[in-house]
């Protein structure tokens, strides 16, 4: 990770240091190339989805964004600043697997609304409400269900009001009710100027909430389109493949 | 053997009849190695929680120590506490040579550095789950280390009833800086010593029986805690 | 008080301490140890008054300016004890040397304080009569348990073992097992108990005003009294014998 | 205080000098306390897994009684082998008394309960995890307490530590029934028992010193091996 | 839990010993009901789907007629038998967070295989190629990706070879390709005679692969009705809503 007092790179340009701004990114562990050469620059508004078969290194492109991992190569900038502890400070990420504390539903909020000096009862049982568990506010969280533990992770992930919130298939086990609120919420926020990176298997989804798409084969962006033009016939074989359900990695 | 019939009449006589100089025995007994445990659980359950998370070069070495640590010899600290606080020692103003205080810093010494290497142990597990979502959200150390010892607090217990045990058993270190002198220093094992001395081995095993009935109840009494706040683990 | 085990664990100090506390409100604390370990913690100013049973040592501890005069206080006798069995033969013997000789001649098993305790001191001046070298049997029959009085006694019983003790700690020792007085009445068997009063001006620390009032207690009439009325069992365990140099010893 | 100074002297004396008698005694040392814990480790690791996996009536009794034996005094353990194994005792015919092999015994049952406490709470948390896979699958006890040992190596590595730290600074009753003979049955506590009771605390804390360095060196090893195979740990 | 010795209880007919037969099933825990009052008869053979929204039961009531959970009250039957340890022998359940030893990805199958004295590396091999996984053999299984682990999952259950399969949403964060591959694998088996218990959110995939689907809502079963019937117009509202998308918990 690079010195975070240094200026950003000259040829960072201004709409660069608005959003993330990607370069060489390189990862591989076990002799394999996991992430193998991302170039990508990506707004600071707006929703973006990530698609791409089982594999193609969907999440590891996350916690590479937020600053989680470090690459072997490349570099990550947001708003001009090297992805790390700085960025990641205004930023959340809801991972595949929620992690959740072994503490109450409610406690869960509150222990990140306490980590921002946010303490405030009435803020998380609003935020637990918007997410349908109010009721569950005492329930220990690790015998949520399956949804309901994605939706817990998704309300502690608002909690911190980031301006850039990273979704890892939020809603891959959610009932459609629970996916339409989900994604009423997320339209919602990212109209008031929240940034989105949302990853998705479901097409449907990212033709609702997509403004851009880029999509992973391989550790490799396959392309990174306006979502219209991707839906309706993708210039990268994989894609096509993809959508079609034909692409088998 | 004769011995052992002996012993165990020996030890409920004793218990029954509530000798006033069995208690006070087990009073400072209790009180040291107590007091010795939950210091040492203050200092040594943040560091072990620490050490789990921290990554820094010349970690490895510091877990080598603390782990061989746990091979202190009680004589040995028992010696350097007792260098420490002899008269002629550079603590010595403070007369606290064959004081309670000096047992307590004996058994501290002793048992600080398990429950450091156990806690740092037990705490792993669980650190390894939370990491990533902890440094996504940023915390601070002291925010990971309060929370996973506060998550943690199931396992903690059994790091603390392994520090107490060692403690409330350990005689070599406070019988030097104690010196066992009666109504004074005089606990449980030292007692035992010297009965085992005067080949009084009936009363040796009979206090021992003592001593084993009060780690029974210590624990009896941390495990039911346990148990029942057990639902509230969210396990 | 610094004191040796040997008269603390035959319970004299429970006998004498409760009347000279009585009489002087000082209450005494006994810290019971190895001679050794008893002179070295004086040494240290941990301790006013010390007690133990290693006249030379106890002699260099003075002229070392670390104890004001070194004085007897009372003596009581070594003695050989061992199992009923007897191996060697030296029952009823009085001569300690050729008892030790017939020991080692026997290769019959023998325990040693091995600590350089007052008896153990004792032990090796009896031995030098002999021509036995001890060293060289040492881990064979001749056993060094590096232990104390009442802990030697117990492996000395637990493998059948002879054994050279005060007569104080054997009496009041509880596991005796089959084991018998096989030793006694010899003159270099004589054990004296010294009286040391820690130097104030060595050690500021030390509470001079009780150290002394112990000693001088001890030494009185009153005192020696005390000390001569003790008995376990009906058998007197130390003899009186206070005053400058009235060491019979050898 | 001037004895620290030659504490250290005379302890990197003695290593250089490798002294004849210092190598007996270290490696007595150390062959019994390794043997004690090798054979707690292959005892008490399984039972304490069992004890994680077991839900039967009375366990948290069983739970409280292991806990509380962390706290059994090593002289009342001595005392309890001294009693079976001298010669008027059941097992004398055997001869073990002040042989090597009572002392394992001693630091056997000393350590075992320490093992089988520590080991259950290590693997409490994996069996948590692993519980419902391994109902479903119909796995046999046997096979449950398998799988967590072989998954589990990694946190029961600080636990055999804690037991061999135990075992290599125990003195209380290796002393009993071992009786600290030389070139026999004196080890390394011993010897520093007997140093401090003769008064020669330089020499005491030098050997305090070199056990020390010993239990450095047993960590260093095993931990190194752990670091090694980490990876294969697919933590 | 009922004794196994004993015999099925005469009102148990002969197509109740067949499949599964389902009384008076109740749970709670918290002082909240979560199976409250199920009695269900299903069939011994084909694919069943379990549907409803987040928090219905579905994966307790899995858990419930694997016998892996015993009810406050009521039973399972599964051909006449008891759930219980016996059945349980020689059933398959993929939980909704797969479980994965701390083992290479050969080694979780190689695992199982050993317990049912099965050990065989070809056997083996053929199972990790069926999910797709043949190259990741080698690997941590823990550090698989998301859709990998569960296809692991599916993978090492296959190899018990059981007579019943429960499948908790198994392909929720799969890729459409995987998907298909999944679908077909199970559709494979179940022709083979293997009684399928599916869970899924995914109303399409109900209608590609259900024979009759059973729909729970707050820990009641709602309706039970063969697929078209369900997908045509459900009887139940709770099911009708759930469709449309309007059910929200
Ligand atoms: N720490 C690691 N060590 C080795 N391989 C890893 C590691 N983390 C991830 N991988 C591999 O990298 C690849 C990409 O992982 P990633 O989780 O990014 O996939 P994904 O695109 O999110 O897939 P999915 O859609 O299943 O979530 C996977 O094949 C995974 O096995
Ligand atoms: N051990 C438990 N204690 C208390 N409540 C529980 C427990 N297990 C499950 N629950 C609750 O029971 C309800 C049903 O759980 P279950 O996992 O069966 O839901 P589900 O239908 O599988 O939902 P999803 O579609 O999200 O997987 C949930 O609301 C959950 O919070
Ligand atoms: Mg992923
Ligand atoms: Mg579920």
């Amino acid at each position: 990770m690079r010195d975070h007092a240094q200026p950003p790179p000259a040829w960072a340009g201004v709409e660069a240091r608005a959003g993330f701004r990607i370069t060489g990114l390189r990862l591989s562990a076990g002799g394999r190339a996991l992430i193998d050469g991302i170039d990508l620059a990506v707004e600071g508004r707006g929703i973006t989805v990530v698609m791409g078969p089982n594999g193609a290194g969907k999440s590891l492109l996350l916690k590479l964004m937020h600053g989680l991992i470090a690459p072997d190569e490349g570099q990550v900038l947001w708003a001009g600043e090297p992805a790390g502890e700085a960025t990641r400070r205004r930023q959340a990420l809801v991972f595949q697997k929620p992690v959740l504390l072994r503490r109450s539903v409610a406690q869960n909020i509150d222990f990140v609304l306490a980590t921002r000096q946010r303490r405030d009862r009435t803020r998380r049982d609003a935020l637990l409400r918007e997410v349908g568990l109010a009721e569950r506010a005492g329930q220990p969280a690790r015998l949520l269900s399956g949804g309901e533990q994605q939706r817990l992770a998704l309300a502690r992930a608002l909690a911190t009001e980031p301006e850039v919130m990273f979704l890892d298939e939020p809603t891959a086990s959610l009932d459609p009710a629970s996916v339409q609120a989900i994604e009423e919420i997320v339209r919602a926020v990212s109209a008031e100027g929240m940034k989105i990176v949302f990853v998705t298997h479901d097409a449907g989804q990212a033709r609702r909430l997509a403004d851009d798409i880029v999509f992973l084969h391989r550790g490799r962006v396959a392309e990174h389109t306006p979502a219209e033009r991707f839906m309706a016939d993708p210039v990268s074989e994989p894609a096509r493949a993809y959508l079609a359900g034909r692409l088998y990695l | 053997m004769q011995d052992f019939g002996a012993a165990f009449a020996l030890a409920f006589e004793l218990i029954a009849s509530f000798d006033a100089d069995l208690t006070e025995i087990v009073g400072l007994s209790l009180e040291v190695s107590l007091a010795a445990t939950l210091i040492a659980c203050a200092i040594g359950m943040p560091l072990g929680a620490l050490l789990a998370i921290a990554r820094f070069r010349g970690r490895g070495a510091v877990l080598v120590g603390v782990n061989a640590l746990m091979g202190l010899p009680p004589v040995v600290v028992g010696l350097l506490v007792y260098l420490a606080l002899s008269r002629a020692g550079p603590l010595g103003v403070f007369g606290l040579l064959y004081t309670p205080t000096a047992m307590i810093i004996a058994q501290l010494i002793l048992i600080t550095p398990i429950v450091i290497a156990l806690s740092c142990q037990a705490l792993e597990d669980l650190h390894r789950e939370y990491a990533e979502q902890f440094r996504s959200l940023c915390l601070s150390r002291g925010q990971v280390v309060a929370a996973l010892v506060r998550d943690g607090r199931m396992s903690l217990l059994t790091v603390g009833l392994a520090g107490f045990g060692r403690a409330i058993a350990e005689v070599g270190a406070v019988i030097i800086v104690g010196g066992n002198i009666d109504h004074l220093t005089r606990v449980m094992t030292t007692a035992i010593a010297l009965e085992t001395s005067k080949g009084d081995l009936a009363m040796a095993l009979a206090l021992g029986i003592v001593l084993l009935a009060i780690a029974l109840g210590v624990n009896g009494l941390v495990l039911s805690a346990r148990s029942v706040t057990r639902d509230a683990a969210h396990a | 008080l610094q004191s040796t085990t040997s008269t603390a664990n035959s319970g004299l100090y429970d006998h004498l301490l409760p009347g000279f506390e009585a009489e002087n409100g000082i209450t005494v604390h006994v810290v019971a140890v190895g001679t050794g370990q008893a002179i070295r913690n004086a040494r240290n100013c941990d301790g006013d008054v010390l007690l133990v049973h290693a006249k030379a040592t106890e002699e260099l501890f003075v002229s070392e300016g670390y104890g004001v005069a070194r004085q007897n206080v009372m003596f009581n006798d070594f003695i050989v004890v061992g199992p009923k069995a007897d191996p060697a033969g030296v029952g009823g013997m009085t001569d300690a040397g050729r008892a030790l000789t017939r020991i080692a001649e026997a290769r019959a098993l023998f325990a040693s304080r091995g600590d350089d305790s007052g008896t153990h001191q004792k032990e090796r001046a009896l031995w030098r009569q002999t021509e036995v070298d001890t060293e060289a049997a040492s881990g064979r029959w001749y056993r060094e348990t590096g232990s104390g009085m009442g802990a030697t006694l117990n492996t000395a019983v637990g493998m059948g073992a002879y054994t050279l003790t005060d007569r104080a700690t054997w009496i009041s020792f509880r596991n005796k097992g089959d084991f018998r007085v096989l030793v006694e009445g010899d003159d270099d068997l004589f054990n004296q108990y010294g009286v040391i009063q820690v130097n104030p001006a060595k050690c500021p620390s030390v509470n001079a005003s009780a150290g002394k009032a112990f000693v001088d207690w001890i030494l009185s009439p009153k005192g020696q009294a005390a000390i001569a009325e003790y008995r376990v069992g009906g058998e007197q365990l130390f003899f009186p014998n206070a005053g400058p140099e009235r060491d019979t010893g050898s």
